[in-house]
């Protein structure tokens, strides 16, 4: 679908252009490269599941709509998580689940659609612009910017097309 | 199109011009009635006053046969039978307790019913479910005649088993209008015949039987047409005995509803066991 | 527990106190049993029973204890929270504690009440309570409050002789009041009468000097042919958006004088004369209304314009619009009155299908001197529309045989189970009317089951129509027939004094239909947040004594919308409306409690969700020094929970409602209930206090019982449900739990009950994938006054624990202590 | 006490009743009743056992249901009616020769045959006197052409599986049994 469609309401233009020039004056194929901390616009988001609160966030405010919302509670989580590094309350969930729990913690559990809070949110490479918005906002860190670009990526890409 | 049937013995017996009509009228509809096997009867209004208990679960066997047939819809055309079949299957669905209750009484005997069937009126199932707009298209010879649709009581009370005011019930003559006949209105449609007080307190019984004669003879029909075979049985067979007991004359022929589709749909007088009633010659006159 | 923990909960002295309210808890708990029990329990440094803790002698026990023990919590057991919390909590503040140092049991709807029967049982629920009680209380905090300032106006809505009473009372006091109507005019259904019992007068008389009166109030403003579409903002600062329709008349310009009315050439139903009279296109109700502004009917209407050509003012308007108006109030009076049910339903006495069968309010149209005979009865299978006169024409004799039928529809199990109250005192003036005004030969036949005559003049007035020689049947009537010919009556009924059926003639059969909320109202409640009982009226905040309040601060009831109600009595509630009005806003500010939502910004991490979660937009993420966190408008926020049910982190927390509060109420009840119930299952209910909550107190007083074993904790809202609570009663040995939330669209606090459903759906599949099956917890609505579904689902979940046996956890712990 | 009895098989609650005399004004039969509905309800309100079974009310109940239909309170008399007929042959308790013999070879065809059978019930009925002499003269011209138009069935019709209602006949009894202990 329509990739043009999500990205309707940011102009890529530029972005896009510069991408192919790269490619063109590239010499070899680049697996990957640092840039800047700052450097806003290239880079590249690492999202960690285990800390993320589904609070949706960045799905909702994400410009090119790069994420999408993932209605599975990921079971695994829960017997993965430090205890004692997460948030208050979820702690506290999260040890009651475990101590409940009849069977070996994985799989997934439906969350019903509107309930915030469960699950968790994927990430699309090839929409991304690397406005690090959703970075920002991200109230958990669960998705960081990192200062590097995968470069493999816009050669596989037929984002020009 | 496939249903479930439990006769009745009123229907097996004396009343089988119902059923040998209801039978082949619904074979020209294209609706094949799939018997119960093994169906017991469903104690009328007699087991009740003898042991209450002991009829319902009489009632509940049935049901119980239905459901391990695998019929969803059952179709009593006898208005006890479906007072019976359907207040207890009512019950059963809507009272976990009773449900309980009664299944351990049926497990005595290896049955057990989850509450999956159905029970319905044969008029209802007809008007409601069949549809009258596919009735219509098939009537080939309309009876134009001003029709009593008599209901009698148990096909419309209580209210759980209802599918329509007691008061002022309509299925029946809608079904009389699109068969092309001219239904009338008139206070005794849901009046007590009397059901077996004709057995048990003759005079009592006649009286009531006379009471709905009475009304229906007011209203200048010219047919009665009845859903019950204790209705029927009172008015038709009855009416001879009313007449010489009262000294009254009524001339009202009396027929089942099935009777009177089967004529409209082409039906031969003995194709739907018109004969069989005693009022036919009334008809004749 | 760290030394610093221990060292707190040594410092918590609490005290017990269970009453026995006469003997509605004694009769059935063993009062002295529990005392001895709470006594055991660690921090109880003193336990007391008293006969009446409410009472002056039973308050000062508590605060005396309070002094002498040196308590800093209080625990006291009796009745339901929503009657004595309050009371007990002043208790409090006088001793100097903050009032939230309290914790009330409901002994009393919960249990004695409930399992009256078995009194082992019910002591043993009581003390599982009480254990709950007193583990929660350890963790109470101290709420504080906030004063307000308030707007010195009321909205009343609607103008009979309720609403009239309160806008005069309020607007002589001082008080700006918008009193709205939704008909063209003031006056409300006792306008349509032409006498109003006991004292015979014409209402019109009485309303006219009312009327004046509003006229001369400034302060009163009256805005008719309006509706009330929206109400936000909180006690004393409502803000209220009124819809005007038009009446394509200018109000400002219209002189009164009717050529308008006179001119028109159309003829339609009367709705104001309940169909027995027609009105013109452009018409006034009835000649005094007030204010004298017709109003046109543009469905009726020809367009021929004479009006318009008529108008010596150019009043009228055809291109008027609906117009909105937006006011700010400081409190709210309903008194939208009732209407009569039209009983096509019960088909057996034929209304409807017979002409000559009418209702109450039909006749009284007819007796009305004002009305289409200028106060002479008369059959409706003789009256005719003259279209050449344009008026209704009667052909025939006058009725010569009435029978009146009281209880059509009330009292009766299929229709509406109340009584109507009033029905018998208008058939009696009725029948009154009839034999002195119009025929005193009239053969009148009052079919009664049970004459309820029961105010002040009421008995001396039914002795009246007695002597003037009316015949009074006791019986219920079972059917009516019609001779097709002559239109004549004839009425089944067993004379049950005489003991035999009998047929009586009638030429007129008049129903004493039920009366019914006037149409709306269910609509009007849901605007304003407050609520109706099952018989579809307003519901006050206590029947005995909160008789004009709602569970809405600041929103009162006045009159009949609250039930079928005489003048004198709605007039009563219209001036005690008022006064509640004036108590709320006379000072010109109100505290307000501060038991809201609040947020911990240590562990708040701007996530969002409450926003999200916040049915009033009270609360909101906020840029700060610390990062982004989330802030609550406590004027705004009600308190429902919803934002803390489903905050991650556990940051945002409804006071008083806190997690810890929660898992120490959970821990303290199911550790009671498991070590007193042992084997059997254990239930536990989260109830919404507006509906299954309210719910479980309506099954207490009408004792209905169900399982014992049935443990109801109080929420504020099924939105404040937490993923955490129901996995904490489970991990505590809870075998099934269940949540009781408002029906979807009824929620007090928006769609509470719809974020809680979703919580409890996710909650189901996550208990499935854990194994311990999600079978165990349920949602369920239970509105109010549903007290029969609130019993039936507890017996119904009992059923289901019993059939799914104790959980895994429990059957472990089980297998554990036999080894 | 006659009330539990009652609300025992009829699950219905006579205490709800307030007299309203719907019931009787609505009973196709109560003119040939003693009591009606209404008074039989008061009465067994009041427990007085002796006259409710005296009665011929309930005997008379044609089991129409309009008294249910249209009661305020939702009480059915019709199954109180049933209760109370259960309760009186019970006791052997019957109104008249002939419902006891109707009865009697009704229950006998259900245990026999699983069904009614019109033709043996008509023969039984008269062997057993279940009609004076009076009526059987007057009814035999009915009963000639009732017989002229083949209504009088002649096979008996059994149903396969009579041991199941045996046996559901024997649970009831066994279960009021340990009722009454």
């Amino acid at each position: 679908m329509a990739e043009k469609e999500r990205r309707k309401d940011v102009n890529t233009e530029n972005r896009d252009m510069l991408i192919s020039i790269i490619k063109k004056l590239a010499k070899k194929e680049v697996d990957k490269i640092e840039i800047p901390l700052t450097f806003y616009g290239f880079g590249r988001v690492k999202y960690d599941a285990n800390k993320c609160v589904a609070c949706l966030k960045c799905y909702e405010n994400c410009p090119t709509k790069a994420y999408d919302a993932v209605r599975l509670f990921d079971l695994s989580t829960v017997k993965n998580a430090d205890i004692e590094s997460l948030w208050w309350k979820r702690g506290i969930i999260f040890q009651l689940i475990r101590e409940l729990a009849q069977k070996d913690l994985e799989g997934y559990v439906e969350v019903p659609e509107g309930l915030r809070g469960y699950g968790r949110v994927e990430h699309n490479e090839e929409l991304c612009i690397s406005c690090s918005k959703c970075a920002d906002l991200c109230p958990t860190k669960a998705l960081t910017f990192e200062n590097e670009i995968n470069m493999s990526l816009w050669f596989k890409g037929g984002k020009e097309e | 199109m496939k249903v479930g049937y439990y006769p009745g013995c009123s229907l097996k017996g004396m009343e089988d011009a119902y059923s040998i009509s209801l039978i082949s009228s619904f074979k020209v509809l294209g609706i094949e009635l799939v018997e119960i096997e093994d169906w017991n009867c469903c104690g009328a209004s007699v087991i009740p006053s003898y042991d209450y208990k002991f009829a319902n679960a009489l009632a509940a066997r049935n049901l119980a046969l239905a459901e391990e047939q695998n019929l969803r819809t059952i179709i009593a055309p006898c208005s006890e039978c479906y007072n019976r079949l359907a207040y207890i299957n009512y019950k059963m669905k809507n009272d976990a307790g009773y449900m309980e209750k009664m299944n351990k009484i049926l497990s005595e005997a290896g049955l057990e019913y989850r509450g999956t069937v159905e029970v319905k009126h044969a008029v209802d199932f007809l008007v409601n479910d069949f549809g009258i707009d596919k009735i219509k298209e098939k009537v080939k010879n309309p009876i134009n005649k001003k029709i009593a649709s008599y209901y009698g009581c148990l096909f419309v009370r209580p209210r759980e088993i209802s599918v329509e005011s007691a008061e002022n019930p309509k299925t029946m003559d809608s079904l009389v209008e699109a068969l092309g006949g001219t239904p009338v209105d008139y206070d005794g449609k849901t009046k007590c015949c009397g059901a077996s007080l004709v057995v048990s307190n003759e005079k009592v019984g006649l009286q009531t039987i006379k009471n709905v004669l009475d009304s229906i003879k007011e209203t200048e029909a010219e047919i009665i047409v009845t859903s019950c075979p204790l209705c029927h049985a009172n008015l038709d067979t009855q009416q001879l005995t009313i007449e010489k007991e009262f000294k009254v004359n009524y001339m009202l022929p009396v027929m089942y509803f099935t009777q009177l589709l089967g004529l409209a749909l082409g039906l031969s007088e003995r194709e739907v066991a018109l004969n069989k009633n005693l009022t036919y010659e009334v008809l004749k006159v | 527990m760290s030394e610093k923990e221990k060292k707190k909960n040594e410092e918590i002295r609490i005290g017990f106190f269970q009453c026995h309210c006469g003997v509605n808890i004694a009769g059935s708990v063993d009062v002295k049993e529990v005392v001895e029990y709470a006594k055991k329990l660690p921090n109880v440094v003193v336990a007391k029973d008293h006969m009446f803790l409410c009472s002056d002698p039973g308050r000062n026990l508590v605060k005396e204890a309070i002094k002498k023990y040196n308590l800093n919590r209080v625990v006291s057991s009796h009745c339901t929270p929503s009657l004595h919390q309050e009371t007990f909590r002043t208790v409090l503040k006088e001793a100097g504690l903050n009032p939230f140092f309290h914790e009330n049991v409901n002994s009393r709807e919960h249990a004695s009440w409930v399992h009256y029967r078995d009194k082992k049982k019910a002591t043993d629920k009581v003390k599982v309570l009480v254990a709950g009680g007193i583990e929660r209380v350890k963790h109470h905090k101290p709420i504080g409050t906030m004063r307000l300032k308030v707007k010195k106006s009321v909205l009343v809505i609607g103008g009979g002789p309720a609403g009239i009473q309160a806008a005069l009372d309020l607007g002589k006091a001082g008080y700006k009041v918008y009193l709205v109507d939704r008909r063209p005019h003031l006056g409300g259904n006792m306008a349509r009468l032409g006498k109003v019992f006991p004292t015979d007068d014409c209402p019109i008389c009485i309303l006219g000097k009312k009327f004046h009166e509003l006229r001369q109030v400034k302060e009163i403003e009256v805005i008719t042919y309006a509706e009330v579409k929206e109400l936000s903002g909180y006690v004393g600062n409502y803000k209220v958006k009124i819809e005007k329709k038009p009446r394509y008349v200018d109000e400002e310009k219209c002189i009164g004088c009717l050529t308008c009315v006179s001119k028109c050439p159309v003829r339609v139903k009367s709705e104001w004369y309940e169909g027995m009279d027609v009105r013109p296109a452009i018409y006034i109700n009835y000649p005094a209304q007030f204010p004298r502004i017709p109003v046109r009917d543009p469905e009726a209407c020809i367009n021929c314009g004479v009006c318009k050509k008529v108008c010596p003012a150019d009043a009228i308007d055809f291109d008027q619009k609906p117009e909105t108006i937006e006011l700010e109030v400081g409190a709210i009076i309903v008194a939208t009155g009732y209407e009569e049910w039209k009983p096509y339903a019960v088909e057996e006495y034929g209304y409807g299908k017979y002409k000559n069968v009418i209702t109450q309010l039909e006749l009284a149209q007819m007796l009305n001197p004002e009305g289409p005979t200028h106060g002479k009865p008369f059959k409706p299978s003789d009256a005719r529309y003259d279209k050449k006169k344009r008026k209704l024409v009667i052909e025939g004799e006058p009725p010569k045989k009435y029978v009146f039928i009281h209880c059509v529809g009330s009292r009766d199990e299929k229709y509406f189970s109340y009584c109507s109250k009033i029905c018998c005192m208008y058939s009696i003036k009725h029948a009154k009317m009839i034999l002195m005004d119009v025929d005193p030969n009239a053969e009148i036949y009052l079919c009664y089951m049970d004459i309820r005559a029961f105010s002040k003049g009421y008995e001396e007035y039914y002795k009246q129509v007695q002597k003037l020689g009316a015949r009074i049947v006791r019986g219920k009537p079972a059917e009516i027939r019609e001779d097709p010919k002559t239109k004549k009556l004839y009425v089944k009924v067993e004379d049950t004094l005489l003991g035999k059926p009998i047929e009586i003639e009638a030429d007129l059969v008049v129903l004493a239909s039920t009366l019914r909320p006037s149409k709306g109202t269910k609509e009007l409640a849901d605007i304003l947040r407050i609520t109706t009982g099952e018989d579809g009226f307003l519901r006050e905040l206590h029947p005995k004594v909160g008789p004009v309040d709602t569970v809405t601060a600041g929103i009162f009831i006045a009159g009949a919308a609250s039930g079928p109600k005489d003048i004198p009595e709605s007039v009563a509630q219209g001036s005690a409306a008022a006064a509640r009005a004036m108590s709320l806003l006379g000072k010109g500010e109100v505290e307000i409690i501060l038991n809201k939502a609040e947020v911990n910004q240590e562990l708040c991490i701007g996530c969002g969700i409450c926003e999200t979660l916040c049915p009033y937009g009270a609360i909101k993420v906020h840029e700060t020094h610390l990062g982004r966190k989330a802030k609550v408008s406590e004027v705004e926020c009600q308190g429902c929970g919803a934002c803390a049910g489903g905050c991650p982190t556990g940051a945002v927390m409804r006071r008083n409602y806190e997690l810890d509060q929660m898992f120490a109420q959970i821990e303290g009840i199911l550790r009671s209930a498991k070590e007193i119930f042992k084997d059997e299952p254990i239930v536990l209910a989260f109830a919404c206090k507006q509906c299954a909550y309210a719910a479980s107190e309506a099954a207490g007083t009408s004792r209905l019982e169900y399982p014992p074993n049935v443990f109801i904790i109080r929420i504020p809202c099924s939105g404040t449900i937490d993923i955490a609570h129901v996995l904490k009663a489970f991990k505590e040995g809870a075998d099934v739990v269940y949540v009781g939330g408002c029906e979807p669209g009824s929620c007090a606090f928006v769609d509470g009950n719809l974020k809680a459903e979703k919580r409890i759906q996710f909650a189901k599949r996550l208990l499935d994938a854990i194994g311990i099956g999600g079978d165990r917890l349920e949602i369920f609505w239970i509105p109010a006054p549903e007290s029969m579904k609130f019993a039936e689902v507890a017996k119904m979940m009992v059923e289901r624990a019993k059939k799914l046996g104790p959980t895994p956890l429990r059957k472990a712990k089980a297998v554990k202590e036999v080894i | 006490m006659i009330a539990e009895e009652v609300s025992k098989i009829s699950g219905e609650n006579p205490f709800a009743c307030f007299q309203c005399g719907d019931c009787t004004g609505s009973c196709p039969v109560s003119f040939a009743m003693d009591y009606g509905p209404r008074r039989m309800i008061h009465l067994i309100q009041l427990n007085l056992e002796e006259e409710v079974l005296k009665a011929n009310t309930h005997w008379l109940c044609a089991s129409c249901y309009n008294c249910t239909y249209r009661c305020p309170r939702n009480i059915s008399f019709t199954r109180i009616s049933y209760a109370l007929r259960n309760i009186s042959v019970k006791r052997g308790i019957y109104p008249n020769k002939t419902t006891k013999i109707f009865y009697e070879i009704f229950l006998d065809h259900m245990l026999k045959y699983g069904r009614f059978n019109e033709g043996i019930f008509v023969r039984e009925f008269v062997a057993k006197g279940g009609k004076g002499l009076k009526e059987l003269l007057r009814d035999i011209n009915l009963g000639l052409k009732l017989w002229k138009k083949g209504k009088i069935p002649k096979d008996v019709d059994k149903i396969d599986k009579l041991d199941q209602i045996k046996k559901i006949y024997e649970a009831c009894v066994k279960e009021e049994k340990e009722d009454k202990q």
